[in-house]
């Protein structure tokens, strides 16, 4: 993350470069039940960000011994296509890739009811088709739309977004140009009924106000995020059809 | 949730017993006719940071490919032709039998399959992708992504990278010295041919084109052949722990050439 | 495999480069049993092709959740020691290893009765030590009589050879600078007495008609490997000593 | 003799029922206010071959840093700036639950905690460490080891590994043309800040600075904020699976501070 | 190894380059009890080598299918930390290591009744963190006050140091710089009162009559440490504080 | 069928015991004096593809060297000499014990046995085998793979691994500037010594040479001993979780040195 001083991300009257105002979210789509051959699916895009998701299980633990008696183990593979990023991505699993897959389940895991399938796994798998930033916080929110799809239950739906630092401003949902060249990136995930964090994380510099500010202007997002989560199970239960 | 695979294994005889019984009366499982193919679907330039990308559906079978050019170096051996890499991930999201990780055998093999599709037909003309003898060509990475499998996912596999490539945009280029400038504009990948691959299953003893997942899992045998616009196959496989009598040889090349040829007027229409 | 125009493969008259007719075999060496400390083995010189195959068991599959209740289970390995190529191979398994590992196991295991022996694994090694065109092949005919040697109950022999097109005619048994410069080559495995095809892969371009005259070209191979076999297993069993 | 993971987390409930009992009492298990810090000793230098090296202990935590420098290509799109590597090796003596072998996700999510805190907060003048444009810059890598864990590996692995820069010698260089001759003088590691991560536990409702082994074996989060001297603050990683209240953010933001300042004024003393 | 004639290792006089005599060991410094975490643990200063050990175990082995029915399994790791040697040295485990790693526990189990604890495994993990010559034999006489810690119960302890040719002479305990300008480095190491030897290897060159001056003169360096090693566990066991 | 190998160790003090009464009589199990090597049979050049091959059986224990040689980089310490590598498989035809794969401790410190045999005796002149200084050095690959394990693998690979170097052959090479030309014309891998690796295993208080498989089940050791013509030991190994007694060390000497030379007389007659 670097500021760099020849991009104007942001204008004098709070107008971005995509033309975003600071608490604006980029289109959202969301569709729920795009997958044949799995428990759960989900399929986002937030601007040019796309994933799709896949929930298989619960089903029984192979190899056994990782079973828990008194509850479900959750596991979620975060990973991106070679061709998501601008240069091509190697397909092995990155040290990042690593990371984000064990901070997504621990925001995944609190509303989850997992005590109700024991010696079982539920497996999330999350693959980055198209990488615009924002990808762990649109693969959350998609992947909770894709657990409820599979019928796991739940406390809330969990949803995710991210705030930011750029040109000075703390502002909403950042895409590739303000990631890479803005001042902070924080992704923060919810359970928005419940007001309970299950996510955060910050990269970059960030006053004790601003931080302050980024927690406050996430949570219009998220709840905008929210509503659109409800409506996509909603359209996928009233028996729409629905096409990746 | 699917049984493991050892006791899918075990029930296989009972399953194909039935399904034979449905294919002494004509008829697939499916309703359809012994060489009726599911509808094809085919998307292209999905992804905006691909050079090319596509997304095939054979029914509820998807297959995603993505094509990127880096200018690297040629092989030794081959100075001045550009190099291509296919390479096939089945993803955890397709079916609850594929795991994450390095590809085991079934994704080795498939993907080497759609690989010698377009490389034994010559289908890209590796050496107009060849920038500075010896030094800098197009290298085309085509990832496949079989992301929902209800059966013949190399076919919807080789028809997808065959579309991204089909469609793809490599930059211009200007050589000044040793120097190699991308410019604003863009060409296609040169294509020679069009080399479609066709999966047949052979069931019992009928011949069945484009098996579904039912389909292929009590299949004794399937065999894939590449054919091209001429008529020549390019590559054939045969892949199962069955047997073939010879006869099925021509028959199923004549359903393969015969299914290509109407996959490829599809292609026709990506323009 | 590309079309060489300075290179006569062939003349006129269908003679080839190392002097043979278009179905001739290259000069074939086999031995069943060359090795003590496994239960059956082969040897076999196809051309300059070596290559030495054992199988291990049946025995009890290690580890155990990998054996099936009703049968044994057959595992291949195709391996190229690194001397045996023009330019040294790396020990590691390449993709294309892996691939033939598993065509070869295909080719292999219509011919065995793997449900006398059920839990346990066989293991066939197939070590190719001198590579010059036809390994896949070569590996085949030899497993086949390394598995008779090890007892193992079948219903015919597997026997394997290529096809392939040079020089605009199509000729058996190709040798590397054959399948380096002709225009095709088809390897075809067959159980030579029940008249069924195990294997069949195609690399180059062949016609409707070629397919056809390869596939019957094959048969007059095939049979003349299939006496060699069997050959070779009587001189095994009639107590001939046999040394690598 | 540890029982395994598995068992231990079955055993949480009452472990943790333990603890809130005391902790609603004001205190904790080792008589530590919930805003303690564990006594923090430093020591330098402790390896010669090293170019810098540290031990920090945290009570009975112990994780010891290695700096060495070595002369390599810069990344492509920095071409003008030095390269730092940190990498965290939970060594397997310092817990029976430690496997050895490549790292975890625990040891991969902590060694990018600490390379982040690093990194983000821009402590290493990386623009003083290039020599020759685009061509060779000082390679710094920073290897630490984790070697007896009672609690927060975290926070002693990110101050040995500071401690470790803030005392390392690099040797002065002399380039003649393209070469680059290594002189004998020595000078530091060009530092701009020195951003400390503090770690707190959310037990219950209760958050508690510098977590012990059984606090954490408890915890249903842990948060570490990385400060600096102005209270800016460069890297935030929640981790374990649950929640927090919005509140929280700040009051961990607080605790993190003021520890971080304590902390910092012991790194003063290195000289 | 390689004889540089520019530096004289040795005087005439038998003076070493760090003013040690032909029989004389660098200075050592044990400590036993240095870690909490594990079921034992010491640390070893030999001249400028300095190396950290820690036993866990005995416990359950897992994988279960690992487990011996009549004895305790004993693995071994030795492993240089990457900041040990003059340039980085990569994490990851090389040939030498896994090779040090066997013959390490191949010295130390004839010293222990590991059948008394079946079904289980003790692990050692020897960490280099400095490295200047004799690392092996150093993280061996470590490891064996170590497992005695751990309450292993045992024949003796291992006590271990190498042997050498340097300038022509046989040396005891070679420092780096003998190590690398020496004509051979033999590492040792014995049962000290059993006079059992349980480790013996050579790199370089010896004629039969320095090997057998190097049996010799190794026993007097053996028994200096061995001393050494009684006066650390007598340390740690009479409740003197212990810091790494 | 073998029995795992957990098995195997069970059942070895019975077995240990009935070898040891025989032994007890002066006499090996098959018949052979303590120190009788068995017979040794070396052909070469029997690969045509490697510049150097040989199979050497030791009994019923084969062995087969094949060696390699590339133009690579020498190693920037040593830039003006050429690299040898040596790796052994231990080939999963040769025993029941074996596994496919990477090479396990047991096949690593082999191979290390075999090229400390060859690098610390400075057998190959590596000073000869740099082409352009700094730039352009032969890499000598020599891989060995135990095809038939009866026992004594480490003599049956260094004897091969000898036997295929002093019979290569590689191209003659003329250097034009920069460019290095191969020539039709070949030489001799230019060698300096014929160290040979004999191995000794003590079952009991009995040193028995070259042991067989049997004899390698019960053995509590097996000491490895290179000796060259002069009678210099260029490398030692004790492999195996027994001990040795002071004495052994020169006995074994004195064994390995004897039997070295009678297998030196077999490898002069390969010319």
């Amino acid at each position: 993350m670097c500021l760099s001083e020849s991009i104007v991300l942001i204008t004098q009257d709070g107008v971005r470069l995509d033309g975003r105002r600071i608490d604006e979210l980029r289109p959202v789509k969301m569709q729920v039940g795009v997958l044949k051959n799995c428990s759960g699916s989900a399929y986002i895009e937030q601007g040019k960000t796309k994933i799709l998701v896949a929930v298989q299980g619960p089903r029984e633990a192979h190899p056994k011994h990782i079973a828990l008696p008194g509850r479900a183990i959750l596991r979620t593979r975060y990973h991106m296509a070679p061709f998501s990023t601008d240069e091509r991505k190697s397909p092995a699993p990155s040290r990042r890739e690593v990371e984000l897959s064990k901070v997504i389940r621990e925001a995944l895991e609190p509303a989850l009811f997992l005590e109700e399938y024991p010696k079982t796994v539920i497996d999330v798998f999350i693959e980055v088709l198209q990488a615009d930033a924002g990808t762990r916080s649109a693969g959350i929110t998609a992947a909770s739309i894709a657990l409820a799809e599979a019928g796991i239950p739940m406390r809330d739906l969990v949803t995710a977004v991210a705030v930011g630092k750029v040109g000075g401003k703390v502002v909403l949902d950042l895409n590739e140009a303000e990631d890479e060249h803005g001042e902070a990136d924080m992704p923060i995930a919810m359970m928005p009924s419940l007001n309970k964090i299950t996510l955060l994380q910050l990269n970059g510099r960030l006053t004790r106000q601003e931080l302050e500010e980024g927690v406050n202007l996430v949570k219009k997002g998220i709840k905008e995020l929210y509503s659109l989560q409800k409506q996509a199970l909603r359209a996928r239960f009233s028996g729409a059809q629905v096409e990746v | 949730m699917l049984a493991d695979l050892s006791t899918v294994e075990e029930f296989v005889p009972i399953q194909q017993k039935e399904l034979l019984a449905l294919l002494s009366t004509g008829v697939r499982e499916d309703g359809r006719k012994f060489d009726e193919y599911r509808k094809v679907e085919i998307q292209t330039s999905i992804y905006e940071k691909a050079n090319g990308s596509a997304m095939v559906k054979i029914g509820n079978t998807v297959a995603v490919a993505g094509v990127k050019a880096e200018l690297g170096e040629p092989f030794p051996d081959t100075p001045n032709e550009g190099v291509l890499t296919v390479s096939l991930e089945l993803l955890p999201h397709a079916s609850p039998s594929f795991e994450p990780g390095p590809p085991d055998e079934n994704a080795v093999e498939m993907s080497r399959i759609v690989d010698r599709g377009l490389r034994e037909s010559k289908s890209i003309k590796t050496s107009e992708l060849c920038v500075l003898p010896g030094k800098k060509v197009w290298v085309i990475y085509v990832d496949i992504y079989a992301m929902d499998h209800d059966g013949n996912i190399v076919d919807a596999s080789g028809i997808a990278a065959l579309a991204a490539l089909l469609t793809a945009k490599i930059p211009e280029v200007k050589v000044e010295g040793e120097d190699v400038v991308l410019l604003e504009s863009t060409r296609g990948i040169p294509m020679a041919e069009r080399p479609v691959p066709v999966t047949v299953a052979k069931i019992g003893d009928y011949l069945v084109v484009d098996p579904s997942l039912s389909e292929e899992n009590v299949a004794d045998v399937r065999v894939t052949m590449t054919t091209l616009e001429s008529g020549i196959v390019s590559s054939i496989q045969k892949s199962g722990s069955g047997t073939l009598e010879e006869p099925d040889v021509l028959k199923i090349y004549d359903l393969a050439y015969e299914k290509g040829k109407e996959i490829r007027s599809l292609l026709a229409k990506l323009g």
